[in-house]
């Protein structure tokens, strides 16, 4: 059956051990820890809520000089929306702010289906794995949400 | 496969596939997927008004399907039976009308917390537009609403009684016999969510003596797209419409209308006679069937499910621990593993439940769970489907707890 | 027998049945009837939140159903597709949550003495609720409302116009892409009542601009009990739902509920996805014939039974003298013969009609007939047919007239 | 087809060339001319509505004696109708008021399809002419509206 494809051991394994299931160190804590000069960084917080699934994850992410320098979640939910949110964190430290944009598009592209070129989606990495979400439209919601949540993060940012 | 899957085409199909979700809608066998067909092949046309022969055939379709339902639930006139398209608009019908007959500022309208959306939302608008209130009944473990619990929340405020007959989560039956006069003696107008009951043993609103009762025909073998809301004559009579418009009316002018005689007045629009004829072969369905066999069949499965379920360790099992009283319905989760993995996992394993808030969000706080997952049997359902139902649990267990 | 009416079991079983009530409703070809039948033969499942593979097909169908709808009419997205039942449904969920958000007293809501009660008696009852008030257009002789009578009953507390595009007696099309700018111009909301026009010509609510369109699938060769309404997304996302419960919830608590997003918020219930397949099986029926096609035939066998009838001087036609611009129907009286009797002895010459007010009594008393026969024509009828209805007309005058 | 015999010969002469389609002469007028002793002459007026079919009909009977002694309508509606009053004013002429009672209800019960003995439906008299609209269930209405009417207008003289 296909559905099983989704439940692979990348999932399973972000699923039960997630890398990035923490809380981030408060804003003033990362100041003088890691980048004490550093006027622009800054910790943002968001939630993200699936009411169908009852999937709920509050994502933080540390932004220095328009790097990601750190992310990690909290919350509960199915373990797609667990994994895939670990599986995001993974993937987006390091990046530009608008380099993650363009990857949570990349990603929500390819769980609705709009985007099913393999090269394009190499881009993803380990995300790749839950391509096939784009054959369970009961669970796209679940996958996308701390993309989607990251991605609207990321742009009010950038309005500020 | 059993003799009874073998009257349903979609099971003749899938002949390895344990379908345990029948109370969200059942599967429909040739009987009724033939019938509706050869409505529409044979005698299709506006019913009602109908002044040539294939209209007369539809309106006789229509209202000998009538007198089958009316008599199938012991109503006492064919008129008491209102066709709709499903349980939900039948209650939304209920809370909108009876509210504007009955409703007052400061009345009480008494729910349960187990109660589905369709019967709780509706409710809830009407308490907003009457400035009434909506008070909330709870049950005891087994699921079940106390005769004190009804008694200590009745007041002289309290207009209308509105309870599911059987959970769709927990699988619970209330005592109706019980409940009813008590509401009775207070002059609290009873309305029966029976949208779960029907497809599970017989209902008779005359000795229940409910005021209103509902439910759909697409948990009873029906098509979708048709339900039914029965109602004592006296207080239809005095409801005003719900939806308007099409023959329900008398006489209409310009700024007025006056409505039909029952059954009419409450229905608005072309109606959809390949739906109620559809309600009729599953009811001719379910009497060859007969309920005493429907009955035996699921209070077995029922049992044999939550037993089996009940013996692993990472289970929790909602409702009674008594599971021959659950009417096919097991609501469950396995510890630590969210319901819709559950379910997308059961499917890979051909094994169909649902996974969810099952409609009724405030029982899933109550329970203190959210989200479980249910399998609900059918009498066509057998041990092979509950042995697929434990085993795939069973395998999903050992899948995540294997994983390092 | 025509090659169009070969596709319809019920005219091959009545290969002499001249049926000229298609206005009331439309026969079924066989690629709807099986389309629904395969359905639930093959994957069939309560739709939405579906975690097995049977409700992942079912949800498929149910939203391929609405994407298909949607391009048929030009909505420019599928959420701005709502399921209801009929027609009638869709009008009163309009009437009902429009109100709601608009609605202040003394507004003004316009409507013409055309309407069918559908779009009339949910405006009246709108209309005392809000205390609001209903201001009838009159057309002219061909039926046709102007736009000097639509500027005049304008005023500055017009805050909705809901109109039928094709009047189900008068068979006259409204202009409206000169009738919906003036009401825009004054910010009034345009809710089409289109029951009668989507049979017969393409549709694009997109270049029509309206805010609301409304129609049945049983017109337009789908089951009963499948309906669409359209609206705009800007004003389906302000309005407050109209039936509640079911899955059209994000979240609920005790007293009070959040909705979902489009369309959810308007879908209370288990939906009639055997319906959605079979309105999306007629849209590939109608394309299959062509749209000019279906114009082609229409126009002519309109303009043909005109044209006879009216060379009978005891023959009175309702609407314009020309008879192409009818759309298929033809409203009429015999002289001092109740349009009952007339309906009654065409059954038995195998003439299917209507006679009645047809659910538009204040249009009839604004004709001054009260009731009137209608013959009604889809392009599977043909010249025979229109024989066959002029014959009836002519034995049945001189049934009574020769009775001494 | 079936429908046909119901527009037979005693239907349509009753219908194009109603006896008893005028007004009653005033009560008044009957007590000197007819009865002129009799306290109990009076004329009953009662009007009868099927608004589906838009029939319309106006009622009298003059009684005396408990014995219908005339009847007579006026209005419009189809010929089903028309005719079945017109039929009903000639067969309760001259029967006392629980015969016409009695006879309604066979009436009505027929028209229902729930009398079908023949001996019984024979005391209709020509009446039973319209038995086949028991199976043209849109056209009920219209048979049974003047005897429903009668039925009505007899039982409530009987209470007063
Ligand atoms: C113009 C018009 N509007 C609305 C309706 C109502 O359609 P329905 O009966 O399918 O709800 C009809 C059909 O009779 C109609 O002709
Ligand atoms: C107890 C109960 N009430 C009402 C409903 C609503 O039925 P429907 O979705 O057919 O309107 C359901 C079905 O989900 C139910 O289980």
């Amino acid at each position: 059956m296909a559905l099983n494809n989704i439940y692979n051991d990348i999932l399973m394994e972000h699923n039960m051990h997630p890398d990035h299931k923490h809380k981030l160190l408060q804003a003033s804590d990362h100041k003088t820890a890691i980048n004490p000069k550093c006027e622009a960084d800054e910790i943002l917080v968001k939630k993200g809520l699936n009411p169908s699934c009852g999937d709920e994850i509050v994502l933080e992410i540390n932004v220095v000089n328009d790097i990601i320098k750190d992310a990690a979640f909290n919350g509960q939910g199915c373990a797609i929306s667990q994994a895939s949110t670990d599986i995001m964190a993974d993937l987006i430290i390091g990046k530009s702010i608008d380099e993650a944009i363009k990857l949570t598009d990349l990603f929500i592209d390819m769980i609705r289906g709009e985007e099913t070129d393999p090269k394009k989606l190499e881009e993803l990495d380990e995300a790749m794995a839950l391509k096939d979400v784009s054959h369970m439209p009961a669970r796209v919601k679940c996958a996308v949400l701390a993309w989607h949540t990251l991605n609207e993060m990321l742009k009010e940012k950038k309005q500020k | 496969m059993n003799r009874y899957k073998n009257y349903f085409p979609i099971m003749r199909r899938n002949s390895t596939l344990a379908y345990l979700d029948n109370a969200a809608t059942t599967q429909k066998p040739d009987m009724v997927i033939d019938a509706v067909a050869d409505y529409y092949r044979r005698e299709n046309a506006n019913p009602l008004r109908g002044l040539y022969e294939l209209s007369q055939k539809a309106t006789d379709a229509y209202e000998n399907a009538r007198k089958k339902i009316a008599e199938f639930i012991g109503a006492a006139k064919a008129q008491e039976i209102i066709y709709t398209r499903n349980a939900s608009e039948s209650l939304n019908l209920i809370a909108f009308s009876l509210s504007e007959l009955l409703l007052q500022p400061d009345d009480e309208i008494l729910i349960s917390i187990m109660e589905h959306h369709s019967n709780m939302i509706p409710w809830q608008q009407a308490a907003k537009r009457h400035k009434a209130k909506l008070i909330y009944l709870y049950p005891n473990e087994d699921g079940i609403i106390t005769t004190a619990e009804l008694k200590n929340k009745i007041s002289d405020k309290t207009k209308i009684l509105s309870l599911t007959q059987i959970s769709n989560v927990l699988g619970s039956e209330q005592n109706l016999k019980e409940l009813i006069p008590i509401a009775h003696a207070h002059n609290i107008v009873v309305s029966i969510d029976g949208a779960q009951a029907i497809p599970h043993e017989k209902i008779d609103v005359s000795s229940l003596d409910c005021d209103f009762y509902s439910f759909s025909g697409h948990k009873m073998y029906a098509p979708m797209g048709i339900g039914i809301l029965y109602g004592k004559e006296k207080y239809l009579e005095a409801m005003p419409p719900f939806l308007t418009g099409g023959e329900m009316i008398d006489y209409v002018d310009e700024q007025t209308a006056t409505f039909a005689e029952l059954p009419y007045k409450f229905e608005a629009g072309t109606q959809n006679v390949g739906g109620a004829v559809g309600l009729a072969a599953a009811i001719d369905f379910i009497e060859s069937i007969g309920y005493n066999k429907i009955i035996e069949r699921e209070t077995e499965l029922s049992h044999l499910a939550g037993e089996e379920l009940s013996k692993l360790p990472y289970i929790t099992i909602y409702g009674s621990n008594n599971f021959s009283a659950h009417h096919g319905v097991i609501a469950f989760n396995i510890e630590n593993i969210h319901p819709h993995d559950v379910a997308s996992l059961m499917d890979s394993g051909n094994v169909a439940i649902r996974g969810g808030h099952h409609c009724a969000q405030p029982l899933m706080r109550f329970l203190k769970c959210n989200f479980c997952c249910r399998a609900s049997i059918a009498f066509y359902n057998d041990k092979a489907d509950i042995k697929q139902l434990i085993e795939q649990v069973k395998y999903i267990r050992s899948y995540f707890h294997g994983v390092k």
